[in-house]
Parts: C-alpha cells; structure tokens; sequence
C-alpha cells in the first residue's frame, strides 16, 4: 500500500505528531460537519441536532487508525519481508490457481449436492441462487470485460431485457420458459449489438461511460414506457417455471403428484437452483469452449493490444461485437432466470448500482478468471448477507470493502491467466504480464 | 519471380497539421529482395509504414501491392485489417507489440485468426464441435511450430509472450507477422537494442524468409551497419523526403548519405573525414585508453 | 580536478517491468566538465539519464549528487537540488506557449533571476525569442529542441543533462545548438551530460565519454581518445562513411 | 416565444450548475485519465453541507439582503471548504495507492467511495429528503404576453440571476487561475506530460490533489445552488447530477474547461426544452442519447483536441 509519506519519515516522532495532526483536522472537518450536527425536518423548517459525541468518536477511530497503520504497516523499512510471506503468498496463489484444477470439481460436486445436505433450509437455497445468479451474471460480464477488455459499466442493461422479454412473452403469447429463455438471450445479444455498434469504436473510459448512459436511457424507458412495461410498477404474475409442463403445485397433476412425493414448496426452489445452476454452468462451459476457438483468442489479443490486432487482419470491431453480444446473451438469460424466480420484476431491480456489483465481481475476482468470479460472488453476495442484521450499514461497508480490497490486490484476488492452448506444457501466466485493455 | 514490383509507392506526402513527415516519396520493393528504408531518426520511415499498413491515410500518394496472380491492391483505399487479410502485407513494430500476456504459441494462433475462424465455422460449428475445426487446429499449430524452429523460439513455445528476453520478443514478432501469410514483410527496426548474437540470429531468420519463401522484405533500420549486410536495395530518406536510392554499394559512396548520417552539411564530409583520418593517426600510437 | 565528483553514479541497474534496462552502471562527471554517453539506439543511455531524475528508480546501486545520496529521492525533489533535464525527445508542453514552457522551467528557480534568465535564453537562442507567444506544438523540431535545453537552462542548474539535442535536426541547427552548449559551459561553468547518438560532433564537443553498450558501460576516456578507437568507428562512423 | 426565452433562462441556469460540476470531471479527468466516479457525491456533500451551515446560520427568506448576502458568503465559503477536505480524502485514500496501477482499479475505487459516500450521508443525515424553506425570493419579469389565452410572464428569479452571476465569476475566476498563475500552469504542465512536469521540478501528486481539491470546490458552489435553486436535497442527487455532468464534460470535450462549462449549458438547455417541448419523462434519455451522438460522431467533443493515434 503506497502512501507518500514516506515510511523512514513518518517514524520520526515530530513528523508523525504532525501527520496524526493532519489527520485529527481533516477528519474533525468531515465527521464534525456531516455527522457531528444532523438536520431534522421540523414544522416549519429544519432544525440541527448535535451528535458531537459520535463524530468525535470517528475522528478518534481515525487518528488511531492512522497510528497504528504508521506503527506496523508502514513503518517496515523497504525490502523488510511483507506481513504475508512472499512464500506463503505464492503458495496461497498456487493454492487458488494450481488447485483449480481439483477446487473447481470439488466445488461443483459441491454446488450438485447442496440442495440435499441435511443442513440445506430455504434460507440457504434462496441465498444460493441469489448468488448463482451474479455467477453468472459475472461470467456473462467476464466475456466482456475480462477477456476482450471493453469496459462495460452498462451490463445491466442486458440483464434487464432478458426478464422483460421473458416477462412479456410469457405473459402475452403465454409461451413456455424453456421457448422464451433462447428468445431472451437472443433479444439481449441482438440489443447488445445495437448498442455496440456505434459506441465500440470509443476507447475505454469513453465506453464505459456511453455503455453507463445505456443502461440508465433502458431503465428509464422501462420505467415510463408505462402501458408496454407497467411503467414503475413493473410487470407482476409473471409465469412460474414448471417442471418440463408438470407445474410445483398442490394438487392432482403436480410435480409432487406425478412423482408420487409429499407436496412441499421446497420442490420448486430446489428445482430453480438446478435451473440457475444449469444456465451457469452453460456459461461457463460456452465460455471456456469459446476462449480454445480462434474468436475466443481474438478477444484476449484485443485485450492485449488492439492495434498489433490490426496488424494482423483481425476485424477488431466484428471481434469487439461479438464479445459484446455473447456477454449480452448471457445476461439475457440470467434476466429470464430471474423473472421466472421472482415472478415480479421492475426497473428498480435493474439501477446502475447492479451494473457496478456485477462489475466489482469480475474486477476483484480477478479479470477473466472463471473462479474468480464464483470466489467474489461468494464473498460479495455472501458477505452482504452477514451484515443482514446492519441493515443501514451494509452498503457503507459493501463500498469500503470494495476500495480496500482493490488497494490490497488490484489485479483481484486471481490474477493468473491460464492458456487457452500449448504445445507441451501448460504454464500459468503471471497477472503482471496479462493487459487489462487500456485504454484503446 | 523474384524481381518483379511487389510495392509500388508513388508520390507519398503525408502531413500532421503544418508538419510534412513524407514529402513525395516514390520507390519500389521487388520481391524476393529485402528492401531497407533507412535515414536518421525522425527522418519520417515509420510514418510510411503506417501508411502502406494502413494506420494513417496518406495526405497524397498512391500504394500499389502485385500480387503474383496478377492482382493488384491500391493499399491506401484499403481499412486497416484489411491489408494484411487481402493485400498480405503482414508488419512489426518499433516498440514490439506482442500479446504479452498470451503464449508464444498463442500469439501464433491469433495470427492464423482468419482461416481459422473460417474452419470454426464463425465459431458456431467450433462450438458445437462440428466441421473441420479440429484439422485446421492442427495445421494451424504445425504452421505455428515450423516457425517457432526457424525463429528459434521452440522452447520458449508455452511461455507468456511478455517473459520472452528482447530479442527473442523481437524474431516472435516476425515469426508472428510470418504466420498470416504474407507477401510482403514490413519491419519496422528489428535489430534495435539486440545484442551481436541476437543480431546474428535476426539476420539469419531474415536471410532464411527471403531465400525460402517467395516474399518481399521492407526494412526500416536506423544502424546502417545491420543494414549492409542484407539489404538488396536501400532507399535512404532524410527529413521525409528520399536522398538517395540504389544498391548497398552505391548507398555507401553516396556524400549525401553520409553526411545525413555524420549530422554534417554536404561540403563539410571530406573536411571531417580527413580529421578523424588525422585524430586516429595520432592517437593509433598511443594505443586505446 | 575536483576531490569530488558532482554527479557519481555506481553499480546502478534499473529495470522497466521485467526487463533490465541497466546492468550495473558505473560513471561520474566533474564539476565543470561536459561528459557525453554515446552507443546505439536501445543500448540505455536514456534509461541513465532517467535514473539519474529518479524516473523509474534504481533498483540497485547509488546515485550521488553533490556530496548526497539521491537514488531514492522523488524525482521533483532531485529537479530542486539543481539538475535539470533536457529529456529524449524534448517533451515540449505542446499547447503551451514558449513563454509558459520556460516559465514551467523555472518553476525551481528563484522567481528574483526570472527576467535575467529569460533575457539569456533569448539570447543563447533568437528564434525563441520572436515566438515566444506561439504554441510548443507548432513550432519546428529544431526550435522545439531549442526550447527543451531553454527550458531545463531557466532551471539555473549546476548539472544539465542533454538527451540527444541533435536528433532529427538539420545539420547547421545541431552547430547551432553544441556551439550553444559549449558556450555555456565555457562561460558561466556549466556541468553538461550529454547523451548523444550521432557519436562525432558529440565527442568532438566532449571532455570525456563513455560509450554504452546494451545497458553496460564498455569504453571511457577523452573525447579524442574514443574518437580515435577502431571500435568506435567501425560502430558509428564506418557504416556511412566508408 | 415568450415560452421559449423562460426556457431559454431555466435552461441556463440549470446549465450552470451542471457545468461548475463538470469542471471537476474535466480537470481530474485530464490531469489522471481517470472518471472520478465518486465527484457527483462530492457536490451531494457539498449541498448537505451547506444546508447545515445554512441551518445553523438560522438564514430564512425574512433576513434581511445585506445579512442574507453575507451569510450566504460565509456559508459558500464553508461548504467550499469541508468539500474540498472531503475531496481530497477521497484522493488519497482511494486513487493515489493505485496511480500507476492498471486502469480499472481507480474507477472500482471510485464506484466504492461513491457508495461509501452516499451511504455514510445517508446514514449521517437521515434518508428522508431535506426540505429548504426558499431564502433567495422575488425576481423581475422580463417579458409580458396578454392574448386569448390569458397573461404569460417570462420572468428571471433573483435566485436565477445570483446562480448565473456567481458561475460567471467563478469560470472567470478559475480560468485566471488555470491560465496565470504557477499553479494552473503546474496543472496543464501535468495534464499533458506528467514525467517530463516532474522533470521540471513539479510536485505532481501535490498539483494532482489540489486539482481534486479546485474540482472539489467548484462542487460544492454547486451543491449550494442547487439546494437552493431546488430547495429539496437528498443522499442520492449526486447521481444522478454526476452522470450528466460527465456527460456534459465529455460532451465539451474532455480536459477542457470553457469546454464542461459549454457542454453543462448544452445539457442544461437539452433537458429544459425537452421537458418543455416533448416530455418530461425522458429528459435524462435525451441527454445520454446526446452524449452517445457526440462521442461517436465527434469523439473529441466539441472543444477539445483531437488525438492521433500512436502506433
């Protein structure tokens, strides 16, 4: 962690008193303002209530921290071993790639029997779908962002046309969910590539700005194309998925009747597991087939330099497209994944903030790592349902954890990158090496 | 077919704002011959290469590319990515631009992304694991091995392009630009920064492209030294505009040459040769300090 | 000659990324001399030169500044001890005027010297002088090499470090240019380190140098010395000459 | 007509603040490459800010001008200031680590101090809307229409005069600074080739953070205009006012700074008269849908410099 104070410095004690005074001033200016006097509404106007104690406790928390920070992390001279040995951190690196090969199997084995170990209730299947989703939603993303390295701040825009799609078709033609779910992802793809079209010639930051204002003008077309969509109200009575035609209801002809077993609403959510299960993998197996085709490889080289890409015949914005409608795809389904599930859905569930945790997904799981992304959507998603009981504050630390774990590992928790073919030897590529897409 | 016109460049000008970087600049490469465009720095050799490969449209000019069959490619009307797939003109760059964090044998694949892409079917058949993909993998790895032994570079096969020490980065670049097929090869300073052996070993990969295959080289080099040795023909530029055009031989004796090289006028070159003549005859007894 | 050198640099190797751009440069240049580096394009003699201003920082070895240890310094800091830097490729500030280049120039200099050091720019170079309201950009290369050395001169430096003045210029601005320098350092004492491809006029102009060969320093000795080494002229002179 | 001048002046005032807030993006944007996501919160903080200030001032449309003047001085001041503390902060904690690092970690940093911001006001101030009782009132009608159809006044609010004044002066303001004094010229030095600004003796992270700190302030003038200008404020305006901001700088061409406060005017005026003339509903589609036009048919913007590529 870089810190311009340069550590020799800081150890000084005149130089440190100074800094922590820094610190004390700069926090009392935030915490003492915004925290320190809170407006109430009352009759007739606003009035303030101190809560000097609180923000004086911050700035304490503040200056504190910061001391501690001087006395063990930045005080090592240069070159003194890291917290983490180099040792112990190469292994764990190897622990995360090298075991890839049995954490993945193990993992899915895992993911498979889920529904059935005996501590599995609803609460833990219902979160497991919720995560399987931003999975997915991420590996769609990884396509994009991961492997052809355009950044795309607007994926939920995607994710939004697949459930309307579902929705729609579903309700008004009353096809099946296993008929609207290709729809779905088609209409997705073919809107990712009306929209890729003109704006992919940008470069990075400029895309990803383009790709922002997208995701909002659908969302907001969603929310005030009113007798189309219901508007802001949503569209409700969205068909429940069935299982093959045999519907989870009560009652003769029902999934729990055909088969002879006991009517239990567990049946369905099991079965939505698999579902989402199911499309995940799909992504994920599409994915991993496509990085060995030559498309696959054009993204990774566009990632890497788009002009050497040129030089090479390569049609970059054909390459570019296709990344784009394939992330777009996958995003459709999940989209259909989740109407079906929710039964209920409306532009709320579609706002930048979902664009920005399905992003932060792939960045912090490390860019174009598949178990990257399973790892951060697990601590992602998992960890915001640990600060369930801090209702207020999750979001709070949702955003802190988001800064201090890219300041901790910028290239994400597994930067290696594996090949996509070899001759004789399959070696890892270190994530020093691996471009992000900068820029063109 | 060795000496026919492969690229005809005529009456390029290419300017940046009030700046002229080519001034009516007209040569041709034959193939079967390497071709060197040399001059000092700033002298205006990578801003044609951008405009034969497509980068920059040139301000005038015409670029035409033989091919064999009698086809002809005006290079200047053409989209970049589309210079190398149908004119076969494959280019390196100055500051190598590989796909540092792919293999060796990746970076070779990318380049045979056109056919392959054909014998995936768009990728639809290569998903679903119908049609020829598997063969044309296969040949396309075997194309990719043939180079990687004449590069030298068969070891380093599975390693990440960006570990590759400079001068191996340099002949993958070339064996790379040699994986699309090319008809003519642009190179854009191969030897700067290599060491002798490294040198060595370019000059060998080079000489091997132009006697094996039926291609034309385009050099650009800044040291005239490397230069010497294996260009057929030099086209020597100053300041954007050509000074001087011919065989290494007369390039060598020509005053205009060396003194855009010495950083001299003209007139000044029998005066300052003379007096490294005199500065050498006089510290030759001493020995080197 | 001095105890001390002014600037000695020992066993110094720097690394861009992986790659070694340095490998162990050892070198030192007097008070009041011009020392050049010459050596082919790549062989890291900008690389030293960039070291020296802390950008990108040695990873070993030492750079001593006037009695002091600057290897780890930030480079702002090393640019307020008094060396001043005219960088490969001059990295003129195009969209500003020639006016504004020098006075960033003189951002370290006492702001009292400013009119005087203006008044000697103009006259070291005239052409600055009538264009001093133009644009960086749209001036030529030579009078953008002029202003880069004006530049790092409004610094009032006691060591300036030239990274290839001549390059790309036309023979009688190079003159120009190198009689420029030598002025400088005739006249008001001036440490010059002078990295130069076009290996002739540089070491003409030269009280010593050394010549770089893939990152390592492999000759030194006078000007006239190197001149002088069949080495040298095979490398440099030979390959247009003869 | 008389419709289209009272667009015409809602149109430029709402510019204004888009503007003011787009300097920011444009200046950080140029000097570090980077969207600084979190700069649409910082002018959030600076409307809450002044809102407490104005609070505590106990300033109501009944103070008296000369008080009310002054007042609003000290509060501009104030909320100037602690924004631009926050601002800064938010530079060192979360973007100076990463400088130098691979372009995507600023902008994640940047996304999550966002979402620390808005929650930590949240959570701070409550998550209800703030309303402001108006303190700025009356105005002057400048143009008068009697037909059929009854009376149209085409009137400017005093509160509308004080907005597009006070930018005035501070474009006129900043602009001195960024073209006269060692320290703008620090910043262009920066902005366009930071290696060789460091070789100059420029201290490149200090001239980095005070850029943070201009953008931080021209935020929070903003922030107070808005407050009052709208009178209701809540933790998530910053949003949504950021986004259109970037766009409004990008649209005016990136790193330039009459540019945003063009591009700010562009947007302002796009989303009046949309309003205006075809529904309010898609206002903000119609400025995005602007933004995607201008950057894939004049991706430099309408101000800025075209850029070739290096190959």
């Amino acid at each position: 962690m870089a810190s311009a104070a340069s550590p020799a410095s800081a150890r000084r004690p005149a130089k440190l008193a100074a800094d922590l005074g820094v610190t004390a001033l700069l926090s009392l200016a935030i915490f003492g303002t915004m925290v320190g006097l809170r407006t109430e509404t009352i009759p007739g106007g606003l009035e303030l209530q101190p809560q000097w104690t609180s923000a004086l406790a911050l700035a304490a928390v503040a200056v504190v921290g910061r001391l501690v920070l001087h006395l063990t992390v930045w005080s090592r001279p240069e070159g003194a071993p890291p917290l983490l040995p180099m040792g112990v951190r190469a292994r764990v690196e190897q622990a995360a790639t090298g075991t890839g090969k049995v954490f993945g199997p193990a993992l899915l084995v895992f993911a498979l029997l889920l529904p059935f170990l005996p501590f599995t209730d609803r609460y833990i299947l219902d979160l497991s779908i919720l995560v399987l989703t931003y999975v997915m939603l991420g590996w769609g993303l990884n396509i994009v962002v991961g492997l052809a390295g355009l950044l795309d701040l607007g994926y939920v825009a995607f994710y939004a046309v697949g459930a309307y799609s579902y929705a729609l078709l579903a309700m008004h033609f009353g096809w099946s969910f296993w008929l609207c779910l290709p729809l779905a992802g088609i209409l997705a793809a073919f809107w990712g590539i009306i929209l890729g079209f003109p704006v992919l010639r940008l470069r990075g930051d400029y895309l990803a700005i383009v790709t922002l204002a997208f995701g909002e003008i659908i969302r907001i077309v969603l929310l005030n194309w009113y007798w189309f969509t219901g508007g802001p109200d949503g569209i409700s009575g969205i068909p429940r998925p069935s299982f093959f035609g045999i519907p989870f209801d009560r009652g003769e002809g029902g999934f729990a009747d055909t088969f002879g077993l006991d009517f239990s609403s567990m049946h369905r959510i099991i079965f939505l597991y698999f579902l989402i299960l199911a499309l995940a993998l799909l992504t994920n197996f599409v994915t991993m087939r496509l990085r060995r085709l030559p498309i696959g490889r054009a993204w990774e080289a566009l990632r890497e330099d788009e002009i050497a890409c040129r030089s090479l015949g390569l049609n970059t914005t054909s390459v570019k497209l296709t990344a784009f409608a394939t992330g777009a795809m996958f995003g459709g389904f999940a989209g259909a994944f989740f109407a079906t599930r929710q039964g209920f859905i409306s532009p709320e569930s579609f706002t930048f903030i979902e664009s920005a945790l399905i992003l932060a997904i792939v960045v912090l799981g490390g860019m174009g790592s598949q178990i990257g992304v399973v790892i951060a959507s697990v601590a992602l998603i998992g960890g915001f349902e640990v600060f369930r009981e801090a209702e207020d504050f999750r979001m709070l630390i949702f955003g802190v954890a988001m800064v201090l774990i890219m300041i901790w590992r910028p290239r994400g928790l597994i930067a290696t990158r594996e090949p996509s073919i070899f001759l004789r030897e399959k070696k890892s590529v270190s994530g020093a090496l691996v471009a992000q897409g900068e820029g063109h | 077919m060795a000496g026919d016109a492969l690229l005809e460049v005529e009456h390029l000008t290419m300017r940046f704002g009030g700046l002229t970087a080519v001034d009516d600049l007209s040569f041709v490469a034959r193939r079967g011959e390497i071709t060197a465009l040399i001059g000092p720095n700033g002298a205006g050799k990578t801003t044609v290469f951008n405009c034969l490969t497509g980068f920059y449209k040139p301000t005038v000019g015409r670029i035409t590319m033989h091919h064999e069959t009698g086809d002809t490619f005006l290079l200047e009307r053409m989209p970049d990515f589309q210079i190398p797939r149908e004119a076969k003109v494959a280019r390196t760059f100055q500051n190598i631009r590989l796909f540092g964090g792919m293999t060796v044998l990746e970076n070779l694949m990318v380049a045979q992304h056109n056919p392959l892409m054909r014998a995936s079917g768009f990728t639809f058949g290569g998903v679903l694991g119908i049609g020829g993909y598997r063969a044309a993998e296969r040949e396309a790895v075997e194309l990719a091995e043939y180079w990687l032994d004449k590069a030298g570079l068969m070891a380093r096969a599975d390693d990440a392009a960006g570990d590759l020490p400079y001068g191996d980065q340099r002949r993958l670049e070339i064996a790379r630009a040699m994986c699309t097929g090319p008809k003519l090869l642009c190179l854009d300073e191969p030897a700067a920064g290599l060491n002798p052996r490294e040198s060595e070993e370019l000059n060998r990969l080079l000489l091997f492209i132009r006697k094996e295959r039926d291609v034309g080289i385009l050099l650009i080099e800044h040291d005239m030294s490397v230069v010497m040795g294996i260009s057929d023909h030099i086209v020597v530029l100053d300041y954007g505009a050509k000074i001087a055009d011919g065989t290494p031989e007369q390039i060598r004796n020509d005053p205009k040459v060396i003194a855009a090289y010495l950083g001299v006028e003209d007139e000044e070159v029998e005066e300052v040769e003379h007096e490294i003549e005199e500065t050498a005859a006089a510290a030759g007894g001493e020995g080197t300090a | 000659m001095n105890a001390q050198p002014l600037l000695a640099v020992s066993d110094v190797e720097t690394f861009y990324g992986r790659i070694q751009a340095l490998r162990g440069v050892s070198m030192e240049v007097r008070q009041g001399e011009i020392v050049t580096l010459i050596g082919a394009n790549g062989a890291g003699k900008s690389t030293l030169m960039m070291t020296i201003c802390g950008s990108p920082q040695a990873r070993t070895g030492r750079i001593v500044y006037d009695g002091q240890d600057i290897t780890a310094l930030p480079t702002h800091q090393i640019m307020h001890m008094g060396i001043a830097q005219s960088p490969e490729g001059r990295r003129i500030f195009g969209r500003m005027t020639v006016m504004e280049n020098l006075m960033i120039g003189a951002s370290v200099a006492d702001p009292g010297h400013f009119d005087a050091d203006i008044e000697r720019a103009f006259t070291l170079f005239p052409r600055l002088k009538d264009r001093r309201e133009q644009r960086g950009g749209t001036l030529s290369g030579g009078e953008q090499q002029m202003l880069a050395i004006a530049r790092a001169l409004m610094a009032r430096p006691r060591l300036l470090l030239l990274d290839e003045p001549s390059l790309g210029l036309a023979p009688l601005v190079v003159k120009q240019i190198f009689g420029a320098i030598r002025e400088l350092n005739q006249t008001d004492g001036l440490t010059v380190f002078l990295v130069e491809q076009n290996a002739y006029h540089a070491l003409k102009l030269a009280h010593r140098g050394y010549v770089m060969v893939n990152g390592k320093i492999t000759m030194s000795g006078t000007g006239t010395e190197l001149l002088a080494r069949e080495e040298i002229r095979a490398a440099y002179l030979e390959g247009g000459a003869h | 007509m008389e419709y289209f001048v009272q667009q015409l002046i809602n149109g430029i005032t709402l510019g204004s603040i888009y503007g003011l807030i787009a300097i920011g993006y444009t200046m950080v944007y140029g000097i570090v490459g980077m969207i600084n996501f979190a700069h649409g919160d910082i002018f959030m903080v600076g409307s809450f800010v002044s809102l407490i200030a104005i609070t505590a001032l106990g300033l109501t449309a009944s103070t008296g001008l000369g008080l009310t003047i002054l007042a609003l001085i000290l509060v501009l001041i104030f909320a100037m200031l602690i924004a631009s503390v926050y601002g800064w902060t938010v530079e060192r904690i979360a973007y100076r680590p990463l400088r130098g690092s691979f372009r995507l970690a600023p902008l994640i940093t940047a996304i999550g101090m966002s979402i620390v911001l808005q929650n930590f006001v949240q959570i701070a101030q409550g998550a209800r809307v703030k309303p402001l009782q108006p303190i700025i009132q009356d105005g002057y009608t400048i143009m008068r229409r009697v037909d059929d159809q009854g009376e149209f006044l085409v009137q400017i609010s005093n509160m509308q005069i004080f907005i597009i004044v006070l930018t005035t002066l501070l474009m006129v303001v900043f602009s001195l600074i960024i073209a006269r004094t060692p320290l703008g010229r620090a910043q262009r030095a920066c902005e366009q080739d930071r290696k060789m600004a460091a070789l100059s003796g420029i201290n490149v992270d200090r001239t980095i953070s005070l850029t943070f700190v201009m953008g931080a302030a021209l935020a929070a003038v903003a922030g107070l205009m808005f407050l009052l200008y709208y009178g209701v404020i809540d933790f998530f305006i910053g949003f949504v006012a950021g986004v259109k901001a970037f766009t409004a700088a990008v649209l005016g061409g990136i790193g330039s700074l009459p540019g945003a406060m063009l591009g700010g005017m562009v947007i302002g005026l796009i989303e009046t008269f949309w309003s205006a003339y075809f529904s309010i509903e898609y206002k903000d589609v119609a400025a995005f849908a602007m933004l995607a036009l201008v950057l894939i048919f004049l991706p430099q913007g309408l101000l800025g410099k075209p850029e070739v590529e290096k190959v």
